[in-house]
This record gives structure tokens, C-alpha cells and sequence, in this order.
């Protein structure tokens, strides 16, 4: 395997992946799992998972990781593979949030206005 | 204004203290713990008083605030006594802060027209 | 005339290394519209209209209506200027009192008009035409001569107090070009011989006559009529017929 | 020169205050202004590629975040922002630091501003820089004097010193931040300098005591007389002819 | 001569813009006659105007305002700057929207393209001559020019003269001590012309040359002189006309402007006082259309310098060997409360010129406390007859506005333009808009305007109280007749009769308006009205009578008692600012504050009262007058109910309610009630002519202890008096 011959990512604090494509098709079958729990309608759902479809698809055609690398086109594989874990955990976090509600709250009217609106003097 | 109305009705975040009884126990627990650290802090910081005058001085800076009733407020000033209290024990202070509490150099303006009129313009 | 443009000329040429876009024109004006005391004219000096020209004054002040008596500065100035050769400062104060008007209102209209001569001017005022009708036909020969006979530079009134040369713009005679005015007169189709003649008539005393030099009775073509020799045509000439 | 460019600055402001009335108008032609080739060689240039792509961007995160992007807004041609509630603080950075196309990976800044005419006083602004997609983005929310906003310091670990600075300088209390105390002010300083209605001169002054051999604080008295600069000019009446474009131009995202 | 166009322009053709370039009250009055208004569009806003509005003021009634250099509100139009163009649908041209009428139905464009590309022109032009030095310039930061280059100019040059040959060049003029200028900076815009020759009355400035040369100046050497002169520096656009004394001193944005009061004068104009570091920088005019418009006598607007000269600035006592020597307050308070003391109720007051109503209200309450009512004023009035108990016989009853209305002045005994220049540029406006005609009792002086003199005796007033003069006729024909009489002649032994007799012609006049006063006095001092209405005795003669233990004098410094008028053991406390004749022979000097440093009541002529404010503190250990007298009197133990401002306040409205009723002016009534009084005045009016102190503009500078002390005021009379010497 390629993988084998590089010696360092040149990131410190980040090792070599030994094995970049079963490590990130686990994260990325954990990561589509959370998403199911999403509802269909969920934006964040629907590009989250374009986005690893697409990557585990470029995965499972390529198997050489500098080749998986330029077409995913995101960095060192060993980026990729942060980038991963960095969604899981986001994943996760937006089904406790409920992310895809609607809004929480409407803003006071006038708190973003610029130039600040003068309070109307009320009596 | 038709403001004070609307904020009491207002669903608000709580801060620390959930109720009354709550904020009422956190001053409470507060006070406690600077009212133990005073000997310490007298000792410490070398300042030209007493416990005995420490405490009162403790007493007044409490008591002074004691017309405050919205938790959230209450609860604020928890946080800031308790961040004082810390720089205090840590000795992050010197002894000039200490004394600031007593404000023993600050002369008391006049207040009857004369000596008004004899110390300053206004 | 010319030397502005040559000047404007040398600017342009200075610049063009620069990309210079523009500038306003230098200032270069040959009279002061500030008052300064001296000698010859100062408040001092007396000036009162003659006899005769009081009842000019008179005549004057009566073309125009009560509560417009100011309309009269122009002429009543011009009356100092014809009587006293050119218009001191007493003479502006004369005419201000006449008038009854604030020095200044006459001050104003004395420093406005180019032909309102502030500084001791000689008998004989010459004024040569070098706008470019008169240039053309060769004006600058002609300030040349003058300035070789009087002795004097543009703008310089002769020691003897009897010429003052200055140079103006267009006087209205383009068709007698070039030209001088000399007090009232207009000498016209003029050569370098014909103005030393002028000038020396002048000198000696005597008034050459006025008009075209050339042989020309006024503006007339010099020699035959080049164009509308024939009949005038007669009414209708030249209308549609079905009109 | 300086009271030119006083003068400068002031025109901006007024030009943005009164262009803040007919916002609704001005949005609404902004469309037709940006139309507009601009030649002018004093005014910077707009990308339009990158504004479009930062158009874009802003409502993808509005669209994946819709229960905390309250408003989504470009200011000054090219920079996102995203305006939001205080409850949103950290899903929407976790969001911006953790999602694959966003990756925002640094924290640049945390500020914190006072405008005391509004409901909630004080805003606080993250300055966010995303390293794999060179991109900036701004995400703003609100707050006031007890209303906690939560920490993102468990996102962020360069949020530690900002939110500290911003609790000491604005007041402005973050919930579950590890260790928030003053970072800026002196020990026993009372009060928050940053909010509108502290004094620029403060209210107390620091001396040495010589007698009392430390140093002493007292209640502030000017000896010399307060410097104040009075910046208005008689033609601020004319605003009306002053063209700036707007400064700030809101993206509609799909729940509009 | 101005006035003969003016007055035909006004009767004559409606479309001239000139009819409506000044604000006149009467032009006001014609316009409600006035038929249908015509309607005009600004940037598509409708607006119904009279037939003859200016586009320039049809705009602004819609809020549009459209920048200008030449136009001014109180000036005639002159349209000459071009500023103000503006584009109209359906014209060929930009139009200069200042002196253009209306027509309807016109569109008219103040934001379009032609309209700013035809500003950036102006700009532009205007720019090609004007220097490049507004960081040395007094007038940068409040410049017109500045701000509007920002607003409507481009934003480049294409002036690129790099070796400086080609800038205008204009000498700058000698016009007196008062007014800096640098002529290359003058932009044409004629202002300062039009209102020397409108306003002041002082046809000195003028245009000299043409086209590239022209420029705005003298032409022979001469000083502009006038009482109104420094306003020309209010009203240039740029900084060519600048004030002398202030050249250098001070940036706009750094001071601080305090709204107050003027006090030199009875009239109490509104000024603007810009301080920085507690240094007054400078004097400046604010708008009150019912006092001042928005001009300002000279005296006031650059005395101020006298206030920082000759001050008092510590208390002080005469020692044992007659040496004035610095105490502190606790001495001087304790020694002159020791006096106090001793004299019982042997105590006078005199109030100078300068005094306030509270001071006044507080030297009355402590006075009367010990037992005292010798409270006088330096000023005399006479008593007899209608005396002072009726306020309508020592007020300007028919209010300064109200002058330039009237038809008829019978000036007696006074010289307006040196004792009230606004009133009196009231007066010029009323004889150059409105027909107004004058006559003047009393030596001949210069009013700016003509006016029949009928000389100075007062035998005069006697044959116009029996109706036998010439000008009777007119008196008494006349719709709006005013009759202004100067304090100064009330002032003499026979004031009483003097007074009786103008009521007496007043009431023969037959004024055709309603609440139209024929009556007016006019008082030289701001601080008369006000001690007056608080209940002091006009005059000194009851302190002479009396000769009390201890004289208090509050800045009265005309010298209008003497040491010698006293007994020899009586001791002069002097309460004032100014180190003047008061203070000279004073025993111990308690040290006040001006009007900048306090805030204070005045109450001027017309009995209006209005209020300084608090610009700097008062110098040194100077205090402001009323708490000296509170102070003291708590000291004797008799101490005053009153702690602050608004205490006093309170005690002054209970003396009397309109002094703290700011800025309106209270009317007096009883006339009749007046007049009748005034018939039991028995004695005869004297034989002396009338005089008046000031006659001619060198007396008009330096009229009491702060403009005495005011070196601007010196080289004003020097210069008025070189002016005298010169031929022009």
C-alpha cells in the first residue's frame, strides 16, 4: 500500500493513517446511521449526506490513497479523516440540538438594526 | 414605559439561582466563606484593622445591597463576590485594594453651604 | 494679445512632460485695483468740474429720474476723465458727492471699466489693437514702430506727459486693420510709415485725420467691389412661385 | 487634513444613518447597484464571484441551522454574517467549526459591542477564518447586562481569553466557561469600561500615598478640564446628497 | 440711495426676487393679501409657495436645502457665487436656484445629475483660485467652503500645478484691528459688502476690478469701523474675513460653546461663548429673531478679552497704611461681617451695571434683614410721577422687534447705534425695507440712516407736547409711531418732567394697531430693568441723604458716588469682577464673577428676562456674587433661605414672577394709569440741551470695567481715531 511509503503528514500532532479506507468508511456508516435518525426534510441531513455518499463513493473507486486524496480534493487523507470524526461528533451534537427545528426565537425588532433605531418614548 | 411591565412577564434565563430561596442560600454561603477568610486575610495582607472591623466592613458591603430583589441581579453580584473573593485569598491583591473598602484617605465633601463655599466653586 | 499666447504657448510645452491637465492663467494685469497716494493723485489734490462742464454735469444728471441719479456715474466720470486727461481720486470723490453715493459705489464702477484711467495718462492716449484680425494684418509691426518712435513700452506714458501706449483688444475696426485709437480717433489701414507720420503730426502739434489711411473713405472694399456688383434684385427674387 | 478626514468619517456615518430609514428601498435597489460596473478608482471593487459564493454560503448555513440563524446579512460588500440567538451560540460554531464545507477551524476574534438603545444592550461578534477554504465569516449575537450567553470555549480554545475580556470589559456573563474572571482591569475595579455609560475618565484615580506608604484609589477629581471634540458640521444638513451605498445588504435564505 | 431701489423694487415688480431676499415683518404682512398660490414640485414633492418665492426657499419649505456661498437669509441676493444651481425640467440650463421665482407647475431637480455635475463645476471653479491652507486656516472645521467641497465637490483635482504659478494672488487688507484678512481666500461671494452697506450702513466695502482681478476690498487705505463690523466675519463662507483676536488660538471642534447672554448693552443679545481649557476663545451671535437676528455688537463680541484682564481674583482688605493687601475668604468674610456688624442698619447698597437679579435679590433680602432700605442703582430714574412702581414707564414696551415695524421714531435724547447697535440696525431695516421715517432729539450724531434733526433742546419736546412743532403733524398722523427715549436724559435733575412730558406726547399719538406702545425707553446697562423690578431705588442721591456706615457697591464702577459724598469712617465693600473705579476705593474687595462664569438673570430692556450660563469657572478665588452674599450673610447670622440656584431662583420668582419666566418678555401694561401720575409732576423741564455720552464711534468701545479693561477695545479706539485723521 502507498500508505505504507509515507513517512509523515508534515502536520504535527498528526500521524500516518494506517489504513485511511476502513477507518473512514466505519466513520462514515456512523455518521450516515446518526443522520437517518434526522428527519428526511433536515437540510443539514440531506447535504451532510451528499457530501459522505459522495466521499465513500470516491473511496470504494479509488483505492489508492493519493489518488482517493486529489479527487476528494480536501486535503491529506489523514485531513479527511479528522474531517470525519469532526462531523460525527457534529452529527451527534445536531440531534440533541434539534438543529432542524424552526427558529428558537425571533429577534426583538430592531435589535439588528444598524444604525441603531432610537427607542420610541413611550408614556 | 410599558417596558418594566412586559420584562416581568418575560421568560428569562437563569443565571445560578433558580428562585428566591436559592439566590437567598448562595448570599448566604458567600457570606460564610468571606466571613471565615477574614482572619486570613488580615493576617496576610498586613492591612492596619482588625477583624472585628472586617467583619463590619463585611456586614456593610452586604447589607448595602440588601434592597435588591431580581434573582438574575442577585445572582451576578454571587458571581462577582465570589471572583473578589478569590482574587483576595489567592493574595492576587495588595494591600491597596484591600484598604479601598475602608476609602480611609477620602476626605467627606462639605455639605452646608459655608464650607462649600470656602472649599471650592460649585 | 501675442505674448499671452506665446506665453500660454511655453506653458503648454513646459507641461506637456508633466500631463499636466490645466491650470488657471497667471495672473499678469497691468493695473492695480488698489488705490496707493502718490504725488499726482492723492485726496488731496483739488478737483472741480470747469464752468462749462458743470453745465454738462447739469445736462447730465437731468436724463435721468429722481432715485436713479446713479445711472449719471459712467458719463459724470467719464466728464472728469475728458477734463482732467484721466481720473484721479478726487475726481471719483467729486463725482461721488454730485452724486451722493458712498466713494466706494464709485470706486467700484472707476476700477471695473478698462477705459477709466487711473494713472496720470498723457495727452495723447495711444492704443494699439493686437487682437488677432489686426495681428494678422500685422499689429505687431506697428506697436514696434510706436515703440521706436515714442520711446516708451507698453503701458508707459512718456516723460514729456504727452503719450501714454497701451496695448488692447479688439476696438471694433477689423475691416481697417490694423489700427489705432488715439483719444477719440480711430487711424486705420495702417503701415509703420503711416504711424510715424501720425506720431510725428502728433508731436509737432498738429491733428492728423482721422480714418483709413489706405485711401479707403471708411470700410468699403479697398479697390473694386469683388461681389454684389449687379442690380439688386427685386422683390420676389428667388420666392417659390406658387407663393 | 485631519478635520477633513474627521469630516469623512462623519459624512459615512450620517450617509449610513439616513440610508438606514429607506433600508427596505435601498435593498431593493441594491440588486440594480451592484449591477452597476464600478469605475470609480477610489472606490474598491467588488468580486462579484466571491459575493455570490458568500451569498451561497450563507444560505446553505441558514438552511441547515434554521432553529438558530435569525438573519443572514453580507456588510461592506464582502463579509457573511450571521446573526443570531444567544441559545445558538454553540451549535452554530460547532456547526461552522465541524461541518465538512464549512471548517472554520480559528477563532480570530471575539468582540463585544454596547448599543444601549436596544432590547438587548450588547452584542457579541466571533470572527471566525476558515483555513482550508480561505474564507471568513462573522457570526453575531445578543445578549444584555443577566442573560448568560453560553460559552464556546469547549469549541474554541482561543475563546478563553476573549470571553474573559469581554466579561470584564462589557459585563457580559458566559455560562460554563472554565475560568472567567477580569483579565484587563485591576483587582477591585468596579464597573465594565467598555459599556456606553462608563465614563471615558472612569470613576476612580490611583495615587501613590506617600504617607500611607500604598497606593491609594479615590474617587475621581479632574484637575485639568476633560478634552471633548466637537465633530459636527453646519452642512450635515444635507444628507440627502450623500450616495454611499448601503453597508449592509441582508441574504434571503428559503425560510423568508 | 439703497433705500430708493429697495423700496421701489418692494412696491414694484412681484417676481423680483428682491421682495422677499429680507425677512421683514412688513413683507410678511403684504403677503396675506397676496393671491393664490402657485404650486411647484421639489424632487417631486409638491409645495404651494407665494407667487415670487425664490426656488432656493421653496426648497427649504419642503426641507430641501440646497447649498449656497452668496445667499443669505437677511442679505439682498446677489446670485453671484452659482452654488445653488439647480436643475428645471423643461430649462435649457441649470438655474441659480437663490434668485430665481418660482413658476407653476415647475419641476425642479435638487439631486439630479446635471444638478451635481453642475455643483462639482462650481466647486471646482471656486477651488482653482482659493489656497490650499486650511491647516493654517482660522476657519477650517467650520468653513463652508470646507464642507461643502466635501459634500458637493468632486473627488479629485485636475489642478495640478506643481510649481505654484498659478493661484489667484489677491494683497490682503488693513480694515482695522478687529478683522483678519486674507483676500486670496475670498471666493466673491459679496457678502460682507451687502451687509456693510444693507446692515451696518457703512458703504466702505466694495469691489474693485473685474473678472480674474476683481476683489472684494476698500480700494483706498481705510478702515471698515462700525459697531456691526465683526458680524462680516460670521458671515464669510471661507476665511477670508477672520476674527483678529482669535487668529490661532482655537480649533472648532476642540471648544466647547455655552449658550448665554449678552451684558454690555440693555439688550441682552444671545451669544454663544466657545471655551476651551477655561479660557474664553470667543464670542459668537445666536439666533433670536426677537432680540439680536443674528448680528452682535462689536463691544460684545470681542471685549471678552477684558474679562481676562484687570480681574479680582482674591479677596483683599485695606491695611492700616491704605495698601490693598490679599486675604482669604475667611478674613474678608469675617472682617466685613465684623462691620457689618457694628453699622447696624446703616448700610447701603449701589448696583453697578453688571449685576445680576439674583445678587440684586440677595443684597435686597440681607439689607433688609439688618434694617436697611437704602438699595440703590447706579443708574438714576426719575421718581416722581408714574416713577418706577409702574414697569411700562422704564421698559422698551413696544420690544425690539417691534421697532423696524413702526412708521414714525421720535428718538429722544439717545444715540441707538452706540447705546443699542441691534436696535438701531432694527431701526436701519426699518428705513431701508419699510419706509421708516426718523426724528432725533439731541445732538447730532451718525445713526447709520438719515433722520430729521430737530436739535437739541428740549424746548423742542415742549412744543411737540402742545402740538405746536412742524413734525407734530406727523407724530400724530402716524400709524405706528414709537417714541424712544434714552435713559441717559431721564438721568438729569428734571428727568421727571422729561418723562411726564413723552407721556404726555404718547398719549397725544394715535397708533392704529393694537397692543402698539408708544412708549420706549431705552436703558444702557443690562442690569437696570432687573433692579428696578426687584424694588431698588434708581439713583445714589438716597446714599449721599444717608451717608451710611457701610457702603456696598456692586460693581458699580462709573463713578457715580464718591468718597467724598460719604462720611470719612465709611466702609466701601466692593463686590465685583473688575478691578475698575470701584474697586479703587473700596476697604475690602470681595471678587465675583463675570457673566461667563455664572449662571445669572438678566433682565434687559424690553423686561425680558434671560439667563447666562456657566461657561468657565469664575478665576482665582472669585465666587459667583449671590453665594458671596449668602456666605456673609450667614457669618452676620442672619443667614439668607437660600442654599442653591434653584432656591434663589424660587426667592426671585416670589420678588417677581416674570424674571424667571426666560426668554419671554413680560408686558407692561397701566399706561393710562402712567400717564395720569405723570400729570402731577410739577417741575418744569430745564433749559440745558440734551447730551449723550456716546457721539461718535471712539466713545462706543470702552463703556464700562470689562471692555475698559479689554485691549481689543483700546485698539479699536486708537484705530477709530487714526481713522479720523486719514483723508478718506
Amino acid at each position: 500500500m502507498s500508505g505504507a511509503l509515507k513517512k509523515t503528514t508534515g502536520i504535527t500532532g498528526l500521524a500516518v493513517a494506517q489504513n485511511p479506507h476502513k477507518a473512514l468508511g466505519v466513520l462514515y456508516s456512523k455518521i450516515l446511521r446518526t443522520l437517518e435518525k434526522m428527519p428526511e426534510s433536515a437540510a443539514y441531513r440531506k447535504h451532510t449526506e451528499a457530501i459522505i455518499k459522495e466521499r465513500a463513493a470516491i473511496l470504494q473507486t479509488t483505492p489508492v490513497v493519493q489518488e482517493a486524496e486529489k479527487k476528494i480534493n480536501c486535503g491529506q487523507i489523514e485531513e479527511v479523516i479528522i474531517q470525519a470524526q469532526n462531523e460525527l461528533t457534529l452529527a451527534r451534537k445536531m440531534l440533541t440540538w434539534r438543529a432542524w427545528e424552526p427558529l428558537i426565537k425571533e429577534p426583538p425588532s430592531n435589535q439588528w438594526a444598524w444604525p441603531p433605531a432610537q427607542p420610541v418614548e413611550q408614556r | 414605559m410599558a417596558q418594566p411591565l412586559k420584562k416581568s412577564l418575560k421568560q428569562v434565563k437563569p443565571i445560578l439561582s433558580l428562585d428566591k430561596e436559592e439566590a437567598r442560600k448562595r448570599v448566604l454561603h458567600l457570606y460564610k466563606a468571606w466571613f471565615r477568610q477574614l482572619p486570613y486575610i488580615v493576617r496576610r495582607y498586613d492591612i492596619p484593622k482588625n477583624v472585628e472591623q472586617c467583619r463590619s466592613k463585611l456586614r456593610e458591603e452586604f447589607t448595602k445591597y440588601d434592597d435588591i430583589k431580581d434573582v438574575r441581579v442577585i445572582d451576578m453580584m454571587i458571581i462577582k463576590g465570589q471572583m473578589e473573593l478569590k482574587e483576595t485569598v489567592n493574595v492576587w491583591k495588595q494591600k491597596g485594594h484591600i484598604m479601598a473598602y475602608f476609602k480611609d484617605t477620602i476626605e467627606p465633601k462639605p455639605t452646608d453651604f459655608l464650607s462649600k463655599f470656602l472649599t471650592s466653586k460649585d | 494679445m501675442l505674448p499671452t499666447l506665446r506665453t500660454l504657448g511655453n506653458g503648454l510645452r513646459r507641461s506637456a512632460g508633466f500631463g499636466r491637465l490645466h491650470t488657471s492663467a497667471i495672473s499678469r494685469h497691468d493695473a492695480l485695483f488698489v488705490h496707493r497716494d502718490t504725488p499726482e493723485d492723492n485726496p488731496d489734490i483739488p478737483f472741480e468740474f470747469t464752468a462749462e462742464n458743470q453745465k454738462r454735469v447739469q445736462a447730465i444728471l437731468a436724463i435721468y429720474p429722481e432715485g436713479h441719479k446713479r445711472g449719471a456715474m459712467i458719463p459724470l466720470l467719464d466728464l472728469a476723465q475728458r477734463q482732467y486727461g484721466w481720473l484721479p481720486i478726487s475726481a471719483m470723490h467729486k463725482v461721488a458727492e454730485i452724486l451722493n453715493l458712498p466713494s466706494m459705489r464709485v470706486y467700484e464702477v472707476a476700477t471695473f471699466y478698462t477705459m477709466f484711467m487711473r494713472k496720470p495718462t498723457g495727452k495723447y492716449h495711444v492704443q494699439i489693437c493686437t487682437t488677432t484680425p489686426c495681428w494678422l494684418r500685422g499689429s505687431d509691426e506697428i506697436l514696434e514702430a510706436i515703440k521706436k518712435n515714442l520711446n516708451l513700452e507698453v503701458g508707459q506714458t512718456s516723460s514729456d506727459k504727452q503719450f501714454t501706449l497701451s496695448e488692447v483688444e479688439c476696438l471694433g475696426a477689423c475691416v481697417n486693420a490694423p489700427m489705432v485709437q488715439i483719444n477719440d480717433d480711430y487711424y486705420e489701414d495702417l503701415t509703420v510709415q503711416d504711424t510715424n507720420e501720425i506720431l510725428n503730426d502728433l508731436k509737432a502739434g498738429k491733428k492728423p485725420k482721422p480714418g483709413p489711411r489706405s485711401g479707403r473713405f471708411a470700410a468699403e472694399p479697398s479697390g473694386e467691389p469683388t461681389s454684389l456688383k449687379g442690380e439688386p434684385p427685386a422683390a420676389g427674387f428667388g420666392v417659390r412661385a406658387d407663393l | 487634513m485631519s478635520s477633513f478626514l474627521r469630516q469623512l468619517i462623519k459624512t459615512v456615518r450620517t450617509s449610513t444613518v439616513k440610508s438606514g430609514v429607506i433600508a427596505n428601498l435601498a435593498r431593493l435597489q441594491s440588486t440594480e447597484a451592484v449591477s452597476v460596473k464600478e469605475t470609480r478608482p477610489t472606490v474598491r471593487k467588488s468580486d462579484e464571484l466571491a459575493r455570490t459564493q458568500l451569498v451561497d454560503f450563507g444560505k446553505y448555513v441558514a438552511d441547515c441551522l434554521p432553529k438558530y440563524i435569525q438573519k443572514v446579512q453580507i456588510t461592506a460588500g464582502d463579509e457573511l454574517e450571521l446573526l443570531i440567538a444567544s441559545e445558538g451560540v454553540v451549535p452554530v460554531l460547532q456547526f461552522l467549526k465541524d461541518h465538512h464545507s464549512c471548517q472554520f477551524s480559528n477563532l480570530s476574534d471575539i468582540a463585544g459591542m454596547d448599543v444601549p438603545c436596544r432590547p438587548y444592550r450588547f452584542e457579541v461578534i466571533y470572527n471566525l477564518l476558515s483555513v482550508r477554504f480561505n474564507s471568513r465569516i462573522r457570526v453575531k449575537t445578543y445578549t444584555d447586562e443577566l442573560t448568560p450567553v453560553d460559552s464556546c470555549n469547549g469549541i474554541y480554545k482561543a475563546a478563553n481569553w476573549y470571553e474573559r475580556e469581554i466579561w470584564d470589559m462589557y459585563g457580559v456573563f458566559f455560562a460554563n466557561h472554565p475560568d472567567l474572571r477580569r483579565i484587563l482591569t485591576d483587582y477591585g475595579f468596579e464597573g465594565h469600561p467598555f459599556r456606553k455609560d462608563f465614563p471615558l475618565s472612569g470613576y476612580v484615580e490611583v495615587r501613590y500615598d506617600d504617607e500611607k506608604k500604598r497606593v491609594v484609589i479615590e474617587p475621581l477629581e479632574l484637575a485639568q478640564e476633560f478634552r471633548k471634540f466637537e465633530l459636527s458640521a453646519p452642512w450635515e444638513q444635507f444628507p440627502k446628497f450623500r450616495n454611499a451605498p448601503p453597508a449592509v445588504e441582508e441574504v434571503k435564505t428559503n425560510k423568508q | 440711495m439703497l433705500r430708493t431701489t429697495l423700496a421701489k423694487v418692494l412696491n414694484g415688480a412681484q417676481f423680483s426676487p428682491k421682495n422677499i431676499a429680507v425677512i421683514t415683518r412688513a413683507a410678511s404682512d403684504q403677503a396675506a393679501k397676496k393671491p393664490e398660490k402657485i404650486e411647484v414640485f421639489i424632487d417631486d414633492i409638491p409645495v404651494k409657495v407665494e407667487p415670487g418665492t425664490t426656488v432656493l426657499q421653496a426648497a427649504a419649505m419642503v426641507g430641501v436645502e440646497i447649498p449656497r456661498f452668496c445667499y443669505h437669509e437677511r442679505l439682498a441676493v446677489a446670485g453671484n457665487c452659482r452654488m445653488c444651481l439647480v436643475e428645471v425640467e423643461k430649462s435649457p440650463k441649470p438655474v441659480a436656484a437663490c434668485a430665481m421665482p418660482v413658476m407653476k407647475g415647475w419641476r425642479i431637480k435638487t439631486d439630479s445629475e446635471l444638478t451635481k455635475k453642475a455643483r462639482e463645476g462650481i466647486m471646482e471653479f471656486l477651488l482653482v483660485n482659493h489656497p490650499l491652507d486650511c491647516p493654517i486656516c482660522d476657519q477650517g472645521g467650520e468653513c463652508d467652503l470646507q464642507d461643502q467641497s466635501m459634500a458637493f465637490g468632486s473627488d479629485r483635482s485636475r489642478f495640478t500645478d506643481i510649481d505654484h504659478s498659478g493661484k489667484r494672488a489677491v494683497e490682503d487688507k488693513d480694515i482695522g484691528p478687529l478683522i483678519k484678512t486674507i483676500m486670496t481666500r475670498c471666493i466673491h461671494c459679496t457678502r460682507c459688502i451687502r451687509f456693510a452697506s444693507e446692515v451696518a450702513g457703512v458703504d466702505d466695502l466694495g469691489t474693485t476690478g473685474r473678472g480674474n482681478d476683481m476683489q472684494v476690498g476698500t480700494y483706498v487705505e481705510k478702515m471698515f469701523l462700525s459697531e456691526l463690523s465683526g458680524n462680516v466675519i460670521d458671515l464669510c463662507p471661507v476665511g477670508a474675513l477672520t476674527s483678529k483676536p482669535y487668529s490661532f488660538t482655537a480649533r472648532p471642534w476642540e471648544i466647547r460653546k455655552i449658550d448665554s447672554i449678552d451684558v454690555l448693552d440693555a439688550v441682552g443679545s444671545n451669544i454663544v461663548v466657545s471655551t476651551r481649557t477655561g479660557e474664553v476663545m470667543r464670542i459668537m451671535p445666536r439666533v433670536n429673531e426677537e432680540i439680536n437676528e443674528e448680528w452682535l455688537s462689536d463691544k460684545s463680541r470681542f471685549s471678552y478679552d477684558g474679562l481676562k484682564r484687570q480681574r479680582l481674583v482674591t479677596p483683599m482688605l485695606r491695611d492700616s497704611k491704605g495698601e490693598l493687601k490679599p486675604v482669604d475668604w475667611e478674613v474678608a468674610l469675617l472682617t466685613v461681617a465684623k462691620q457689618l456688624k457694628n453699622a447696624g442698619p446703616s448700610v447701603g447698597a449701589i448696583a453697578g451695571g453688571f449685576a445680576d437679579a439674583e445678587v440684586l435679590v440677595a443684597v435686597k433680602d440681607l439689607l433688609n434683614k439688618l434694617g436697611s432700605e437704602a438699595l440703590c442703582t447706579e443708574h438714576t430714574f426719575p421718581l416722581d410721577g408714574s416713577g418706577t412702581d409702574l414697569r411700562s414707564s422704564y421698559l422698551l414696551n413696544n420690544k425690539i422687534a417691534g421697532a423696524e415695524e413702526a412708521d414714525f421714531v421720535l428718538l429722544i435724547g439717545t444715540n441707538p447705534r452706540l447705546e443699542a447697535p441691534l436696535l438701531n440696525s432694527r431701526l436701519r431695516k426699518g428705513y431701508v425695507h419699510n419706509e421708516l421715517e426718523v426724528a432725533l432729539i439731541g445732538p447730532k450724531v451718525d445713526l447709520s440712516y438719515k433722520y430729521v434733526h430737530l436739535g437739541d433742546s428740549p424746548s423742542v419736546l415742549e412744543q411737540l407736547v402742545n402740538g405746536q412743532h412742524q413734525i407734530s403733524k406727523k407724530l400724530t398722523s402716524a400709524k405706528k409711531p414709537l417714541i424712544i427715549i434714552g435713559s441717559e436724559v431721564l438721568e438729569r435733575p428734571d428727568g421727571g418732567a422729561i418723562l411726564s412730558a413723552v407721556q404726555k406726547l404718547c398719549a397725544a399719538t394715535n397708533p392704529q394697531t393694537e397692543n402698539w406702545k408708544v412708549l420706549n425707553v431705552l436703558h444702557k446697562v443690562a442690569s437696570q430693568v432687573a433692579a428696578l423690578d426687584i424694588g431698588y431705588t434708581p439713583g445714589v442721591d438716597k446714599i449721599r441723604e444717608l451717608s451710611p456706615k457701610i457702603l456696598l457697591l456692586l460693581g458699580a464702577d462709573e463713578g457715580s458716588i464718591d468718597k467724598s459724598d460719604l462720611s470719612k469712617d465709611t466702609f466701601i465693600i466692593y463686590l465685583g469682577h473688575h478691578g475698575d473705579n470701584g474697586a479703587a476705593v473700596a476697604d475690602a474687595i470681595l471678587p465675583g464673577a463675570a457673566y461667563t462664569e455664572k449662571q445669572a438673570t438678566y433682565v434687559n430692556t424690553e423686561g425680558r428676562a434671560q439667563q447666562t450660563l456657566t461657561a468657565v469657572s469664575p478665576p482665582g478665588r472669585a465666587r459667583e456674587d449671590w453665594k458671596i452674599i449668602r456666605a456673609l450673610s450667614e457669618i452676620i447670622g442672619a443667614t439668607l433661605p437660600y442654599d442653591n440656584l434653584n432656591e434663589i431662583r424660587n426667592r426671585l420668582d416670589e420678588v417677581a414672577p416674570h424674571l424667571t419666566r426666560y426668554g419671554t418678555a413680560e408686558n407692561a401694561n397701566f399706561f393710562k394709569q402712567a400717564e395720569a401720575l405723570s400729570k402731577s409732576v410739577k417741575s418744569q423741564i430745564d433749559k440745558t440741551p440734551f447730551d449723550v455720552k456716546l457721539k461718535e464711534l471712539q466713545d462706543y468701545f470702552m463703556t464700562d470695567s470689562i471692555s475698559r479693561a479689554s485691549p481689543t477695545m483700546a485698539k479699536c479706539v486708537q484705530a477709530v481715531i487714526k481713522q479720523k485723521q486719514s483723508k478718506y
